[in-house]
């Protein structure tokens, strides 16, 4: 049986606390990208600048919702800064694999097919996730997934309408 | 040899009684279907352990509701071999359906000058959400006729479906038992340009389906015709029609967000699904479905088609000329509905007569219009007395009808 | 006392289980009620002796399914003190209800220039289908403000019902528990000539119900939360209002006669009952309302006022400024439903992750917007954690659901 | 335990077998109303010749339905033929009591809402039933009954319609 601690790992909870890279970028030249989850109420705002190399030179973080969106954010905000939009997507890829999602399916409570990362990167390739791997234990509470990923769907969106214009 | 079991009666409690002291024989499973033991027991376990509201709470019992949804809703994806589970959409029931299909997709899509094609032997669901719709829409509603050994008259068929927007037939007459041939509706309408919609109530509990194969792009049906509870329906479309049409109902479960300025939709198949869903129903229907896919769809439909000629067999060799069974009369063309009219052939005794001598014999059949007047119409008969037939009805429940009509010609004298 | 017996948990198998090694105690009956073995059975034996297709068979078990959703239609009609039975239409849930009000009635009488009111404390089935309509026939939506303590803002009620045709209200909102004044509500509509839709789905299970008393012209209303199954609701209104609406879903049932050339429609209540009905739960929802009114509606009410406010005073007690209970603080002026947010005053954790603790510890809580989002920007706040109570919870439920609060503290470290 | 004698009495299947006053009239100056049965599809067409002193000079008979409602209709026609629209009503009244039908009421069926016979007469008086006795088995049958009030139904609408004009 999964117990609270396997959900509320440490760095989650200082992730939550600490929010990294929290604000907003201007509009233009940055793209801005929102993504709600209807159930929870729960609600992310990425901001990316991204430069002619296609590296991802800023970001900020919007929005607001539980401990594990939030902090899924952060991380994920951490994590791809300064890397450019092929390495965010094998990235997003990764987290899609720790999450035990799989594309194009609907989960037993739907929440894969509304949490579905839509991205081309099926391959993670040999991407290490670090402080994201405490976010493993969220898969032991299927409702919460959708909390995880929320800020990578959002991300996803904000690399397919950067790369647009 | 079918590979139903002889005992399946069994399985399914409403028939262990009598009424009118004798035993219960029931003949209108085309109507509604009676529920096996392990449907209700399904029912009855929802709401004895996980009974929760859906998608909403993150508690343990009402992930286990939603699981049991979204379980069921794959359950019926895979039972009529649908791309994607997320293209099954839960209504209360067929007509729901239809009325979704022509509420939404219908009213933005249809306007004067279009055309929608259905045939005269609709179902009512199949004919008066067109009238309603065309009425406010003003588009046209073409009318496949019915030839009288009762198939669809294709004659005209690409005249019909000149311009227009879509073709909304029945997989199967629930009257005629006829059995259309939707392969070769869904490629002419496809050839024209329109989109195919099959009202699929008779034949999905009856006959392997499978929408790709049949070339729809809408499926409607109905979980009570087929071992399932009341209360729940569904209408199965191609993702990409969904995803465009705009929402039936509105509510709480179809949103995205909603201001005091307006509303945005969540995702398919839930933005066509407002308010509490009927959960228990949906875990019912999955159990009558793995109860149906138990027995394999194959030999359901071979029991059928064996049990139908040894019906029109009986009832013919016996009764001659006093008898006229309607529809095709080869069972391989049809299913187990038998539309008959009883009597001296001068005078036929009313439907509603031999229905109400056939009850005092414990036998059920349905007597009447059976929702589909202009077929009544076309077919000039005010009403027919129906016998239809499903997996729990055996050889022995025929010869009781055939004994029970009998009666009807003492108190009717010919 | 409130006559409540204090066994009464042992009639709800649902509740008699543990999870995650503890008992579960459910505190989300504002969003569905578990079912008492009483309803249970009732719908296990109307599948188990008379199942069968309503209105439309002569033989025994067609007529007693009928006599069973007709008969069930009366106990509803009784229970809000209805002036006649053939007002209550069964529909799938109150979100299908609204729907049918909005699109029957307000389509037939809503245009450019006439105004509908709610308050901004409707949940999201009483402000959809407005909107929805809204953007057909251009009607102004305007809103009834909710105060800082969760009462409506009844300042300028005369000025906002001015030219408006409807004004459809909450009786107790299912976020803050208030109960509005529908009598003097129905006053001041009547007053300007509109006619005044109640949305019941949180007051008709928990307080005794008139209509007429009210003053209302509609009553919508949801079977799950008043220990009914999933899969029915009710519209109720006056007959004349009724009679003169234009049919909602077009379909079996509904009709008088069906041609090739149009259609009409029968007799209130069957003309807004497209398609076979859910006749299980209508038996369900009869025996669930047998349940209740043997308990009494004084007495249910009683209980919910007693415990209501043994739960304010329990939990404010304490936690102090740990914890915030949104709503009016006289449980004589609310429902049992407890929207809070817990935690340090400066930072409070998040609803959802206060649901997961508490389920945990085996309480069942919901977080989220409860489908009433406009009412969450008014209160400023993204969700709420909400605890609801029905007749089965008592103070034991109460204490454990303090304790289990506990834990998020040693979490979220404050 | 209700058999099926007691439905088809000799005098009814009588009157199903030669039904009386079959037909149309000329319309005007007959009114002419018409019943429909949405359920079984049974339906009857009631032809009346009221003269200025309101007595139905002639009536005749159309539709079609089963045993219960053609012999009923007839029965009825029989019944009414000579008498004044006051009478009739008081008919109506009478052999709305003969089928236990309570106005406004809705029934198990709910066939009473839907065969209500709506006329101002409660009171059946003194009135003679005569072979319309015969009818009284349907009330064993409950789902009949509306085929036995069809025709009286459409006989009270051919009243009203006569006294409107
Ligand atoms: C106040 C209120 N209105 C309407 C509804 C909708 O009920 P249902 O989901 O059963 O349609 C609910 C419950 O969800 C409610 O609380
Ligand atoms: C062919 C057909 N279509 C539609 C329906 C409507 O089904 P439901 O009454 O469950 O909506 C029926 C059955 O009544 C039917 O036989």
């Amino acid at each position: 049986m999964p117990g609270l601690d396997d959900l509320y790992r440490e760095v989650i909870l200082d992730h939550y606390r600490s929010p990294r890279n929290r604000g907003e970028l201007e509009t233009p030249p940055a793209v801005r990208a929102e993504g709600f989850n209807p159930l929870c109420g729960d609600e992310i705002i990425v901001f990316i600048d991204v430069d002619d190399a296609g590296t991802i030179t800023d970001i900020a973080i919007g929005g607001q919702g539980c401990s594990i969106s939030q902090a899924a954010a952060s991380m994920m905000s951490a994590a791809v800064k300064g890397k450019t939009i092929a390495e965010a997507r094998r990235y997003i890829g990764a987290f899609k694999g720790l999450m035990s999602i799989h594309e194009g399916e609907i989960g037993g409570d739907g929440s894969e097919a509304e949490t579905g990362i839509s991205t081309g990167a099926s391959e993670s390739g040999d991407v290490k996730l670090g402080d994201l791997e405490a976010l493993k234990g969220v898969v032991k509470f299927p409702v919460r997934i959708k909390c995880a990923t929320l800020s990578w769907n959002t991300l996803a969106e904000a690399l397919a309408e950067a790369e647009a214009s | 040899m079918s590979g139903i079991p002889t005992n399946i009666k069994d399985d399914f409690p409403v028939l262990r009684q009598q009424v009118h002291g004798k035993p219960m024989i029931y003949l209108d499973s085309g109507n509604t279907s009676q529920k096996p033991q392990s449907v209700i027991d399904a029912m009855n376990s929802y709401y004895e352990t996980i009974n929760a509201n859906v998608h909403r709470g993150s508690y343990d019992i009402a992930v286990k509701a939603t699981d049991a949804l979204e379980g069921a809703r794959a359950k019926v994806a895979r039972f009529i071999n649908a791309p994607a589970t997320n293209e099954v959409i839960f209504t209360k029931n067929a007509t729901e359906a239809m009325n979704l299909l022509t509420r939404s997709w219908g009213a933005a899509n249809l306007g004067p000058g279009d055309a929608v094609v259905i045939s005269e032997m609709e179902h009512h669901a199949n004919i008066v959400p067109w009238h309603m719709l065309a009425a406010e829409k003003g588009f046209e509603l073409r009318w496949i006729p019915v030839t009288s050994d009762g198939h669809l008259d294709l004659t005209d068929l690409d005249t019909l479906l000149d311009g227009a927007k879509l073709l909304s037939v029945t997989a199967m007459s629930n009257v005629l038992g006829t059995l259309n041939d939707i392969p070769r509706l869904a490629e002419a309408a496809h050839a024209k340009g329109a989109l195919i919609a099959v009202d699929g109530s008779q034949y999905v509990p009856h006959v392997p389906t499978d929408v790709q194969a049949m070339g729809a792009d809408f499926l409607v049906f109905t979980g009570h015709k087929m071992l399932g509870p009341m209360g729940i329906g569904v209408l199965w479309a191609h993702a990409e029609i969904l995803e465009v049409m705009p929402p039936f109902l509105g509510g709480g479960e179809m949103i995205l967000n909603v201001t005091k300025e307006g509303f945005t939709t969540t995702d398919i198949p839930w933005k066509f699904e407002a308010g509490t869903p009927m959960v228990a129903e949906a875990v019912g229907l999955g159990a009558a479905i793995d109860y149906l896919s138990e027995l394999g769809m194959d030999n359901v439909r071979q029991h059928e088609i064996e049990l139908t000629a040894y019906a029109l067999r009986t009832l013919t060799e016996r009764y001659g000329d006093k008898i006229v069974i309607h529809g095709p009369s080869e069972p391989a063309e049809r299913g187990g509905v038998l539309s008959f009219v009883y009597g001296d052939p001068e005078v036929r005794v009313h439907p509603h007569d031999i229905a109400q001598v056939l009850d005092q014999a414990g036998v059920c059949v349905r007597a009447g219009h059976h929702c589909a007047k202009p077929l009544m119409q076309t077919m000039n008969v005010p009403a027919t007395s129906r016998a239809s037939l499903y997996i729990y009805n055996d050889e022995s429940d025929i010869d009781i009808l055939a004994d029970a009509l009998e009666a009807s010609s003492d108190i009717f004298a010919f």
